[in-house]
């Protein structure tokens, strides 16, 4: 935020708003997956959970430069990309543990939350899968004239699926207003990236003619204004962009996924947390720049706390969807 | 012409016409697919729209199957109603993920929230001498499929009537086309605008003592075998079930009941296809009618030979069907 | 253990010793998926293999199921037999092109010069709390094209002596496995090398009242139906085919004929699936023995839901098997 | 051949023995193609025939550079690389009649022959259908250590196809020793390629790390040098290269692609064939150098069209294949 030094006081205000809310975003983003935890830990949650912690800055910079219509496209590891882009933990919850309140109505779980009210075009639980729908949303925007952008996440593993090189040459031609961002978490499941990636990976869509950016995926801000900048340039017609965001997931591939040793150190995973945490980089330059104070980001924790639980209750308590829902939503 | 307002038109005609009044009707369809603009597909059955509607309304795409499909299935869920051109249905394999793991899911997996209201065209069928991979008929995958509705008629009327219908729906639907109709075929078409809904079966030609369920290209195979058997003095019942899914079970099962005999006919490969499941429900349906076993004629189970000769005996002809017909009648 | 040289291994251990037996008979054989080294699979089917044989002959891949597939069929033509994995079932749709327009037709296209001997194994079933891209049992598209193999195991056995056949067979053979008996089914499996041919059904219980002609994951719930059933005073053979191409289609048909009844049990969608095959051999075989139709149980014609209330309505169970059975034999 | 000069007398030699070789082959192609023509325009050729007539250069220099027991994979353009690999025409045009006597028994046609004897894995129908088999080819290469490369020619349009990007990613990581021959003639059927491919070309196989270079693929000898250079170090370790020839197609997109003007000019044609013509550009330098005088070229001419006719003489009179041919080879 050195920006910030000799900035008007109205600058600095929406600064501070900004980063607060960007603050608190993460958190929440954070303290959903550790509710998700416990009631997977717990036997609780049915199924498998992909958690985000750690790599909660892209899902917060990239939607906070994104407007309520645009849309976005998710994967398996998508709870926080749904919570940046403002879906309600209530129904999420509801919605990972299979009941009739949830986003949709139990059907989907937590690798397929999908809200049209905040322009979420779905997770999806095929690698690379949603790469073609992001970029046919965009194809509608431009065709439509609406002003809409797509963006379309994935991680570093999706880059082997061949779908993403046909709809990059698609968007590029046809200069549709679609953002990839391609988050970077180190790991396929449990094997290192540099085992399955060849080459450059921003040299890909560069390939195609597609401008590309590297970003530190644990900067908010720097996610923030990077994702700001290709979404403003695609939306005024500047074609797609693509946005390699380097991060790091704390957690197993999934909840599951407990002795990680034989791919991965502890203390690589020891190093991330402490030296490279999105959420304490940005609370530490918040206190520093005097934008907030350590009182105020701990309130703010013990209240998202609160709210996640009373949330998971409510999840909790709805009622799992009558068996007659089972037949309903086959056919529109 | 007995009728001012009836045409005789080709199979590709009617499609033709069919995509131009829905386009001029809503602006919202759209076509993307190889060489479909200036070159109205290789098939020529698309000449002219691009003159009509723009080079925005008929998108040429790169030979990216998979991706432009998964770009239709995203501007589907966002405003548009895209009609994709798979030129050979063998190319089908390449759109799978995108059809049966994307389209065909969203609205359930969503729980309704989402809709993917688009058609793929493509063809089916054999002998034209394009060998394995140019030949063959994969209906019967998708039918498999819930969340796909299939559409394969026969005739250009059914085309025309079939394909508008299709193109407003709210879900994906699948529409083959026999590629050897596209030119050959010819039959009345109403000048005024019709629609026909899908999931209604057609009794092409009534009769009494056998029942000749028949598919696409096999339509006129049945007619034909029909013309046989009444010279020696059988008359045959023709029905066509125009779509596989929904599917008009009553009235292949109300025929068959009515007959006591049944041949199902389909140019796909017999074994675990259309074939089976037409069969299946027939007998399950008029079992206590039935004076024998349904009969099955389909593809032979092999890869379609390149050579005339070979490739001639792959498929079922008048004269197979009119002789498995006679066998059947004669035994009773 | 009453046998000396029997011992009881789970599904996965009977999988994991047929690959490794194979690999130390054959220094061809070679694996090639994703996570399949040191991880051994996300379900942990292949644990200890990269230990002996090494990270040339168990080869992890980038998530290119497309890509690594058809790495496969040129590597199975010239020299090597590939065994690929294919996680979950429903990554399928990916490798279609590879399997059906190549591993499948080439053999015949060139006239019998190019042979692909090579095995993809892949998972089905339900009941995970997967959801609908995870829960698929897609073994009915394979079993429709010609120049393709499939096996369909539903013990430890028989995994075992199949997976060994298939390995030295020379033609695509797809090899689906219920990710539900990976650990959970334990049986006995004989010390002692040994192979089962592929196309030979195995009569899991005799039985004489009626035939449940079951698949996979639905033997064991067809042979729980038999217990019931013989609660109920009616004795129920169980038949399983074991590999849906070659089909022992005169073991089946037999059995129908003997009880004059049957049902028929896959846990793939029933339209247009494996129980249309199934059901329409037996009643063109069996007609004139059968009491009444072939019934068929499939899954519901829906896509998987999430919810595990819901989820549990998709598949037949014992129960339902029971009451469908009981209903048969009561009418006659 | 500049390069020529100065050098030793044996020098000369060979590389006088190498150019009337390749001006050999190259007539060779040109004359089996100008046979196609007129098989199909008499009407005595079933199916469609892609002509590679201009393009010679490249199938002539890249297979100069191979061995016999290297492998290729072809296309549905596909007579020029398996004659330049050492087909034999009689055995070709009996395949492209649907003969007994073809490579294929008449079952593959003229998109899919293949010979084991010359390396050709087949040519095939699916436009970059055999990206994941050349691949293949090279992961046996590579794990037998028998110094094999593979060489996988394509047309620029299946740049389109994500098989591409994903098999280049696995060669890249694997080193495998394979060729990427890409022949950009300008059109993907109907369609510039400009419209459907956006970037740089080689940047592409570029950003997977792997080594591309382009060349006149006009000039038999820089396709030579350069083939063999890449060639070379593949087989040398040194890991996969993509070549980029730039030609021309000199008749339609199939031998029925009559009336080219909606998109491409007589204009473009013939400057094509004036002065870019791969025959008589390596023709002219010959006789220029004094390595071959018009008589012989024409001699050569002369002689090659004859060994032509005899061979279309040979097709025409080989039989078709019996009828009990149809069902041979499904399986191995
Ligand atoms: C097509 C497909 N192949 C394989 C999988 C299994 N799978 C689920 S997540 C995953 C790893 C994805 O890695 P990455 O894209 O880097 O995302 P991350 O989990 O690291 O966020 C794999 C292989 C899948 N879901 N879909
Ligand atoms: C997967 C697939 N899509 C479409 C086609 C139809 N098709 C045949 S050739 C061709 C154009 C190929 O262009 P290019 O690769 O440049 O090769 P060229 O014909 O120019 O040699 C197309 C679209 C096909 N055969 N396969
Ligand atoms: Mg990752
Ligand atoms: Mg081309």
């Amino acid at each position: 935020m050195t920006t910030a030094a000799g900035a008007s006081a109205k600058t600095i205000a929406t600064l501070q708003d900004r980063s607060i809310q960007f603050y608190r975003q993460m958190v929440r983003i954070r303290l959903f997956e550790e509710q998700v935890n416990d009631l997977y830990t717990r036997a609780l949650m049915p199924g498998l959970a992909h958690l985000y912690s750690g790599e909660e800055a892209i899902a917060v910079g990239v939607c906070g430069a994104l407007h309520q219509d645009d849309y976005i496209t998710s994967t398996h590891r998508g709870h926080g990309h749904c919570l940046a882009k403002g879906a309600s933990p209530k129904l999420m919850f509801a919605e990972l543990l299979g009941k009739a309140d949830g986003y949709c109505h139990g059907k989907g779980g937590s690798m397929h939350i999908a809200d049209p009210a905040t322009g979420n075009l779905g997770a999806n639980a095929i690698v690379g899968g949603s790469m073609g729908i992001a970029t046919g949303a965009a194809f509608s925007a431009r065709r439509l004239g609406n002003g809409r952008v797509a963006v379309c996440f994935f991680g570093e593993g999706a880059l082997g699926q061949g779908l993403l090189y046909e709809v990059m040459n698609l968007a590029q031609l046809w200069k549709l207003p679609v953002l990839y961002v391609c988050e970077n978490n180190l790991y396929n499941e449990y094997t290192h990236f540099s085992e399955t990636t060849a080459g450059d990976i921003c040299a890909r869509p560069a390939a195609f003619g597609i401008h590309a950016e590297t970003v530190d995926g644990q900067d908010v801000h720097a996610v923030y204004a990077a994702a700001q900048r290709l979404v403003d340039r695609a939306r005024s017609g500047g074609g797609p962009a693509f946005l390699l965001c380097n991060t790091y997931r704390y957690t197993g591939h999934h909840v599951g996924d407990i002795n990680r040793e034989y791919y991965r150190t502890r203390q690589e995973e020891q190093t991330w947390k402490t030296e490279r945490d999105p959420i304490r980089l940005l609370g530490d330059r918040l206190i520093a720049e005097g934008l907030a104070d350590r009182g105020l980001l701990e309130g703010m924790e013990v209240e998202i706390r609160a709210e996640m639980k009373a949330a998971v209750e409510f999840a909790m308590e709805s009622p799992y969807p009558a068996a007659g829902e089972v037949e309903k939503h086959v056919y529109a | 012409m007995p009728d001012a307002g009836m045409r005789e038109l080709t199979f590709a005609q009617a499609i033709r016409e069919a995509l131009a009044e829905e386009m001029r009707r809503d602006p919202r369809v759209c076509i993307l697919g190889e060489d479909v603009a200036e070159a109205g597909t290789p098939f020529k059955v698309l000449s002219g729209l691009v003159e009509e509607f723009g080079t925005d309304r008929v998108v040429d795409t790169p030979i990216s199957e998979a991706g432009f499909t998964g770009v239709a299935v995203g501007a589907a869920m966002t405003g548009l109603r895209p009609v994709v051109d798979i030129m050979f249905g063998d190319f089908l394999t390449l759109t799978m993920d995108q059809m049966v793991n994307q389209a065909a899911k969203i609205h359930y997996m969503s729980g309704g929230k989402w809709k993917v209201p688009m058609v793929l065209r493509t063809t089916l069928g054999a002998t034209r001498r394009s060998a394995a991979q140019h030949s063959q008929s994969l209906h019967a995958w998708f039918a498999h499929v819930p969340g796909l509705k299939v559409a394969i008629p026969a005739t250009p009327y059914d085309a025309k009537g079939l394909l508008k219908t299709a193109i407003r729906d709210e879900n994906p639907v699948i529409f083959f086309e026999d590629k050897m109709m596209h030119h050959k075929l010819k039959g009345n078409v109403p000048a005024a605008e019709f629609t026909i809904p899908l999931g209604v079966a057609d009794v092409k030609r009534e009769g009494t003592d056998i029942t000749l369920v028949a598919t696409s290209s096999m339509v006129q195979v049945a007619l034909g075998a029909a013309v046989l058997l009444e010279g020696a003095g059988i008359s045959a019942e023709v029905v066509d079930p125009r779509t596989l899914w929904p599917l008009d079970e009553k009235t292949l099962i109300d025929s068959a009941k009515k007959t006591s005999r049944a041949i199902v006919i389909d140019e796909g490969y017999g074994r675990y296809g259309v074939t089976a499941e037409l069969a299946s429900v027939i007998s399950q349906g008029a079992f206590f009618d039935l004076d024998g076993p349904v009969v099955r004629m389909g593809a032979m189970h092999i890869p379609i030979p390149f050579s005339p000769p070979l490739e001639d005996l792959t498929v079922p002809t008048e004269k197979s069907v009119f002789e498995t017909a006679r066998k059947m009648c004669a035994k009773a």
